[in-house]
């Protein structure tokens, strides 16, 4: 493969890393400082898109930084996979900035520059995990994302935060010092490398149940993924405040662990060897699992984020799930459910965060006949609801459908109902929502609210609107993107 | 060869160190190990270390002795062992 | 805490023991340890030092890093316990004894200080009249201490002694000053500022003259280089550097020597002592 | 010029005593001539590595000696890389001590400098010495100034910790001694290379053997291995600030690679690992330590005297790794001891700035310190993390070649207790951030205008701490060429 | 018993020594007052010095001082022979091994003097229990 040495990768990372002091330096200017994040967010963005034509032309930019021993260096390695999450993460970040300006703004928090600060350190740890070119590097910057967001989750300083917080790091940091760590070394131990490569990096080292148990390391490891028993810090870690809950919660932090459970299936096991141990059902059994007690949990939590989070559990293990089916249709459906998702439940986040700011609600239960006041707002839900369920006409049914196509090619007819009754599922916790919104009693005609609510500030909604709208748009064009996963997994 | 006059004062010297540790006046322990470093000063210059003789009879016989009196005067000089 | 103790030596004994099973037998002349290294010093070293006293020879220029070290420790001891007790405190009380009358004065918490001399002298807290005999006999003796004190320092080349037995003889000849008389009369007869200034410039004397030598060509502590610097025949300069480092090791070792006793005795208050 | 070898340890002795008698004069020159001693002997350090690195071992000859006759100092790549280090490290903490130095031992200062010089010429002389008995002379001139140091720290206790570590210490040396007079039976010589030499031709000798016990047994109370480690904590804990920020990091460092050059170059690594049968109880002896410095660290309520029983700690991880038998260990070995120096260092500097301005370190003091103390909190964390084990921090690297060596040589035992380790000391510093993050603002939220007042300690000190903050991490990306071309040649 | 005694004498001095520093050892851990645990820290280290100066003893042979050298420069026109003097090594050692004993001796008087001013006792389970009042 045709390999272009350059620094894009690297800036890309370092952008919004170096925009940090400069936050700090102009903390009593907050119009300053959310212009710079805007263009060191704009920069990032326009520095990623630059490399798109050439990952679509097939070929994969390399830098190599640091050797730290023979075959472990710290790399980075632009190819379809990680270009596709790293746009997503990168689009959305500027997004959510617009969005968390209202949001912070509009609750008058506190500690907005450190906020901001650790925020534009997540991100530029996201987009090097995206970019990562071996299994060391994407831990550092796991690693490195798992350390930012502990100040962002526990933003608020009081006692449910730091509950939440220690939950947060007793699973992130344990599972991945504990679990993933000690995977990692063994499998350099026994092959010398941790390059991702598509065959995979191991020849016949490993026997059977050695590979199950390696398997199972990384899967619970990366438990940025929600993979059950290790999801519990994600409904805990919504004590966050919102854009936190919607970019890292829904897009960069769970994700992060998604892809690199792709990236370790994917590169360092290869499909080949997946396939031969038949490893694939190992993990799709986990991640069914996961994706339907997750949905029925969802079924029963009454405040909004946490449903989102359930909600959020379940669907991450779909992207395990695609891949796990090791079919092309599978893989193709699985990875590209990253961005589908992305957008879909960003949406979701975005409306909840904006309900509180324009009402301060939180629960389910009393946001009947709130649609008919904002109805941008639960348009928006409504779009995003449908992305997640998977129904036209938004992305999450393109990937819906590829992975329903994936367990046909791979002849696993079992787990398609798995994937059927989780899509009942997911409707029934989310539709309800909606109808309520709209055609629900409203709160203030029984005169009990005095202030009359209305949609929340611009810069809440807009974001919302613009994230709908993407989220329709990949129904109609999931081409970019399609074609960099098949130009990265090597799927014809 | 003289062993045997080695033997006797090796004795002694053990004598010394076992009863320096087990005294309760720290003033005799003081004593004591100062007849200690003396023996063994002896038993070194019979050796023919004269050097480290010399200075073992300048030191631990002498101003070791005297910086002991003095911390013994600072403290006490009773002990339970 | 005495049964684990008595294992441990138990323990520590056996291990010994057990190492001594391959020691050749004492006195052998012909065991590793005399034949290799010890040979060619008792072979060599006259005539290259010039220092019939094999152990000066091997210490002092040899092995001199050793010693300039071993210099510097005892120079850190004295420094330690000057730090750890000293303590520069008024102190409360003060005792005087008119010496015509015999009475003794108690002052507290005053900051009068009577004249000293020859009505009042300056008495500790239990008064003792100095016994004269030992005072005559100290005084008599103590100059005889220190001139044995030098030449132990200045005939170590050929004979047993050197610079640190000479210092501490030096030194004992005035803790003996102290114990005989009072610790007041020798602190106000040489300062303690001296002593510490001689402790540092004891051991600078040292590490100078074998700094020396860098500068005039030679590695460090290379005497033969200060050849030029140095009167007299130049097959004995290392000798004379010797010499040289010797007096500064028995400098330095007389001053720790006074400035640990007078601190442990008057529990760093330099007042009252033995 | 060819005297740098000589200069590096006689520099700081000079400026020892000038700085000695220049306190007869004038109080305040000492500090000026200490901070030159120390910034020339850093110079010759800097410049004897260059050289090393450039020409091979240097011999330098004391006296001009040849020599098994004469002292010898021989310069190779790990006594230049831990020359640097200590007297780097002891330069930089001169930078920072003076606040501090005026704050607690105010009339003293100048000796405080003398005594300080002193030990630091002992460290580098250990370090430097080819002669096993100039060795012994050295380690006595460091400990006999720790000895002092201890006492003057804390009032009450202070005393009775240093003299605890006077006995512990002197029992330590005695053995080191005796160990070395052993050697000397059966070979004749004290200088290290010869007495190799000698050695490999009589190893089935059980005086050798006893005297490689003793030697061991020795240094290991030196450098407090486990269950000779009751000396360690109270000595450190009770010692002045300034003073504890260099032998925490040095002191146990330094008597590691004493220990490592005398396996290496004294008795032989194939005389250890294959004539004798020690190493497995070795390994033992330090997994038992990591696990026992974690557990004892965690009960503790000082932070001081927490960082002290991580200490206790990390010694395991150099024994564990030095006695791995492979090279992976002994590297893992040998890097951690300059990553280990730096993140001690590290996190005393930030223990040093909060004793300067809160007096006492006690947990529940430090309430709120991330408002009142920023930058050293940073300091703070970076290096927290570095003992965590978080890339791309040093103890990540240090501790990856550890875990490799274990692995290769199939010590599980010790890589699950690295990684027990791990866990501990990130339960243990999340603790102490828990307490610095969340208790300032139990009361409730505090809006954005309600900024915290800032008490950051004097800058000499937040710059040193800044800086070795910074170069845990540049050293933790550099570590690759450490290893490659400082380690590998030694060992080779 | 003919037959071992030779043995027992050709060793006795490091079998001795060996004694000497287990009473000094168990003085440090063992006993209850700080001076006399530093009484069997210097016995712990003489005894040390007997063992290097054991090693040096050679029979047959004199002190490590040349005869004859104060003649002059002809002196070492005279053959030296080794084996007729001690090995001066050892002695070097330990000279420099006492005067490192006799520092930490000073010191760690200094600190009992320090820790009695303080708590008034130097028996470590009154200090102990002290401490633990606090």
């Amino acid at each position: 493969m045709e390999t272009i040495v350059s620094v894009k990768p690297l800036l890309a990372v370092l952008v919004t890393l170096f925009v940090i002091p400069v936050l700090v330096s102009s903390s009593g200017k907050p119009n300053a400082r959310e212009s710079w994040i805007f263009i060191a967010g704009t920069i990032k963005l326009v520095l990623i898109l630059s490399m798109l034509p050439v990952i679509l032309e097939g070929k994969q930019i390399v830098l190599t930084l640091f050797e730290i021993a023979p075959g472990a260096s710290i790399a980075f390695r632009v190819d379809g996979l990680g270009m596709l999450f790293a746009i997503v993460a990168a689009s959305l970040y500027i997004v959510t900035s617009i969005y968390s300006i209202g949001y912070m703004r509009g609750l008058n928090e506190h500690g907005q520059t450190r906020f901001v600060s650790f925020f534009a350190l997540a991100i530029s740890a996201t987009i090097g995990a995206a970019f990562s070119a071996n299994l060391l590097t994407l831990y550092l910057f796991y690693e490195i994302l798992s350390l930012a967001t502990y100040p962002l989750v526990t933003h608020h300083q009081d006692a449910t935060s730091k509950i939440s917080g220690r939950r947060y790091l007793i699973f992130i940091l344990g599972t991945s010092i504990g679990l993933v760590l000690p995977a990692m070394i063994y499998c350099y131990h026994v092959t010398g490398t941790l390059e991702f490569t598509t065959a995979g990096i191991f020849a016949d080292q490993l026997s059977k149940p050695g590979a199950t148990v390696l398997l199972l390391m990384f899967v619970f490891g990366f438990a940025k993924a929600g993979i059950m028993p290790f999801h519990t810090w994600l409904p805990a870690a919504m004590v966050a405040p919102t854009p936190v809950s919607a970019l890292l919660h829904a897009v960069a932090v769970v994700k992060v662990g998604v892809f690199s459970i792709v990236r370790v299936l994917t590169g360092i096991f290869g499909v080949q060897l997946l396939g031969d141990f038949n490893l694939g059902v190992v993990v799709m059994t986990i991640a069914s699992v996961t994706i339907l007690l997750a949905s029925c949990i969802a079924l029963s939590q009454d405040e909004l984020k946490r449903r989102l989070a359930y909600s959020t559990i379940s669907q991450l293990s779909y992207i395990i799930f695609g891949v796990a089916l090791l079919s092309p249709q599978g893989l193709l459906g699985g990875v590209i459910h990253i961005a589908m998702h992305a957008f879909g439940k960003i949406t979701l986040f975005f409306c909840a965060g904006a309900i509180f700011v324009a009402t301060g609600k939180k629960y389910i239960s009393q946001m009947s006949g709130l649609g008919r006041r904002m109805p941008f707002t639960f348009a928006a839900f409504f779009i995003g609801a449908l992305g997640v369920i998977g129904l036209p006409p938004t992305g999450g049914f393109y990937s819906k459908w590829n992975l329903i196509l994936g367990t046909l090619e791979a002849q696993q007819t079992l787990f398609m109902l798995v994937l059927l009754v989780s899509s009942f599922l997911n409707a029934f916790y989310f539709l309800p929502i909606v109808y309520k919104g709209f055609f629900g009693k409203s709160p203030d005609e029984d005169d009990t609210t005095p202030v009359k609510i209305k949609e929340a500030n611009l810069c809440c909604v807009i974001p919302l609107m613009i994230t709908a709208v993407i989220s329709i748009g990949l129904f109609f064009y999931p081409t970019i993107f399609v074609n960099l996963i098949k130009v990265g997994l090597a799927i014809k | 060869m003289h062993w045997p006059i080695d033997m006797i004062v090796l004795t002694f010297i053990i004598f010394c160190a076992i009863a320096a540790i087990s005294v309760k006046d720290l003033l005799a322990t003081a004593i004591l190990f100062g007849a200690y470093s003396f023996m063994m000063c002896l038993l070194w210059a019979v050796m023919g270390a004269v050097d480290v003789a010399f200075t073992e009879a300048s030191v631990g016989a002498g101003v070791s002795t005297v910086f002991f009196v003095a911390a013994v005067f600072r403290t006490s000089r009773r002990t339970k062992d | 805490m005495k049964f684990l103790g008595f294992i441990v030596v138990c323990l520590t004994g056996a291990l010994l023991l057990y190492g001594t099973g391959d020691f050749s037998n004492w006195g052998d002349p012909n065991s590793p340890a005399s034949l290799h290294l010890s040979n060619e010093y008792i072979e060599r070293a006259l005539e290259e030092t010039q220092v019939p006293n094999l152990v000066t020879a091997v210490l002092a220029d040899y092995r001199g890093f050793d010693t300039m070290f071993e210099t510097a420790v005892i120079f850190c001891a004295g420094l330690a316990c000057f730090l750890l007790l000293r303590d520069f405190r008024e102190k409360k009380q003060r005792f005087y004894r008119h010496i015509p009358t015999g009475v003794i004065l108690h002052v507290k918490n005053s900051k009068k200080v009577l004249p000293v001399g020859r009505e009042f002298e300056h008495i500790d807290k239990d008064w003792v009249p100095s016994d004269l005999i030992i005072k005559t006999v100290c005084r008599i003796l103590v100059p005889f201490i220190q001139i044995y004190a030098m030449y132990v320092v200045a005939h170590g080349d050929f004979s047993p002694g050197g610079g640190f037995q000479g210092g501490v003889i030096f030194g004992s000849s005035l803790i003996l000053i102290a114990i005989s008389y009072d610790l007041k009369i020798l602190v106000r007869r040489i300062k303690e500022k001296v002593f510490g200034i001689f402790a540092a410039v004891g051991v600078l004397i040292y590490v100078g003259i074998a700094a020396l030598c860098m500068p005039m060509g030679g590695n460090f502590l290379d005497y033969s280089k200060l050849a030029p610097l140095l009167p007299g025949d130049p097959h004995h300069v290392r000798a004379l550097g010797m010499l040289g480092v010797e007096i500064g090791v028995g400098i330095a070792v007389t001053a720790v020597m006074v400035i640990i006793y007078i601190n442990i005795v008057s529990e760093g208050r330099l007042e009252e002592g033995l | 010029m060819d005297n740098y070898p000589a200069l590096i340890v006689v520099t700081p002795l000079l400026a020892a005593l000038l700085a000695g008698l220049a306190a007869w004069i004038e109080d305040r020159l000492s500090y000026p001539i200490a901070l030159m001693g120390l910034a020339l002997s850093t110079f010759f350090a800097f410049k004897v590595l260059m050289q090393v690195i450039g020409s091979g071992t240097i011999h330098y000859r004391m006296a001009g000696w040849a020599p098994p006759m004469g002292i010898e100092y021989t310069i190779d790549l790990l006594n230049a890389l831990v020359l640097l280090l200590v007297s780097g490290i002891a330069f930089l903490n001169l930078i920072a001590s003076y606040p501090s130095v005026n704050q607690e031992t105010n009339d003293r200062a100048a000796s405080f400098y003398t005594i300080y010089l002193l030990f630091v010429t002992g460290l580098l002389g250990v370090t430097a010495t080819g002669d096993l008995f100039n060795l012994y002379v050295l380690i006595e001139i460091t400990s006999l100034t720790s000895y002092a140091m201890v006492a003057l720290g804390d009032r009450d206790r202070g005393p009775i910790a240093s003299l605890n570590y006077v006995f512990i210490g002197v029992i330590g040396a005695s053995f080191y001694l005796l160990g070395v007079g052993y050697l000397y039976l059966k070979t004749g010589s004290l200088n290290m290379a010869d007495v190799a030499h000698i050695l490999s031709g009589i190893q089935g000798s059980s005086t050798v053997l006893v005297g490689f016990i003793l030697c061991m047994l020795g240094i290991w109370i030196k450098m407090a291995l486990f269950p000779m480690h009751v000396w360690l904590p109270n000595a450190y804990t009770y010692s002045p600030v300034a003073f504890s920020r260099v032998v925490a990091p040095l002191m146990t460092k330094v008597m590691v690679y004493v220990m490592i050059r005398l396996m290496v170059t004294v008795f032989g690594l194939d005389y250890i690992f294959n004539t004798l049968h020690l190493a497995d109880a070795a390994v033992w002896l330090a997994t038992i330590a990591i696990l026992a410095g974690g557990v004892m660290a965690l009960a503790q309520k000082n932070l001081k005297k927490m960082l002290t029983y991580i200490i206790v700690c990390e010694i395991g991880y150099m024994v564990g790794g030095a006695w791995m038998g492979n090279q992976l260990g002994m590297t893992g070995a040998i890097l951690h001891i300059v990553n280990d120096a730096l993140m001690t260092f590290a996190l005393f500097l930030a223990v040093g700035n909060m004793v300067y301005k809160l007096k006492t370190i006690d947990l529940p003091d430090l309430k709120g310190l991330f408002g009142k103390m920023p930058w050293t909190m940073a300091g703070f964390v970076l290096a927290a993390l570095s003992i965590i084990g978080v890339p791309p921090t040093c103890g990540f690297f240090s501790k990856w070649y550890l875990l490799l060596g274990a692995l290769e040589a199939g010590a599980y035992h010790f890589a699950a207790a690295l990684i027990i380790s791990s866990l501990i000391c990130a339960i243990l510093f999340f603790k102490v951030f828990e307490i610095c993050f969340f208790e300032s603002l139990a009361g409730g939220h505090e809006t954005a205008h309600g900024v915290v007042e800032i008490e950051e300690a004097p800058v000499s000190m937040l710059i040193v701490s800044g800086l070795v903050s910074l170069s845990i991490i540049v050293v933790g990306l550099y570590s690759g060429t450490i290893v490659n071309s400082i380690i590998l040649p030694f060992l080779k | 018993m003919t037959d071992s005694l030779p043995y027992i004498v050709a060793k006795y001095n490091y079998w001795l020594y060996v004694i000497l520093m287990m009473i000094g050892l168990y003085a440090m851990i063992a006993k209850n007052n700080l001076i006399k645990k530093l009484v069997g820290m210097n016995i712990f280290q003489t005894a040390i010095i007997l063992f290097y100066v054991s090693i040096g003893y050679k029979t047959d042979a004199t002190i490590p001082i040349i005869q004859n050298a104060h003649g002059g420069h002809d002196a070492h026109a005279a053959v030296i022979h080794a084996a007729d003097y001690i090995n001066p090594l050892p002695h070097v050692l330990m000279l420099t091994a006492i005067v490192v004993s006799v520092a930490t001796f000073g010191v760690a008087m200094a600190l009992a003097v320090r820790i009695y001013q303080r708590y008034q006792t130097l028996e470590e389970d009154e200090l102990r229990m002290r401490i633990s009042e606090e």
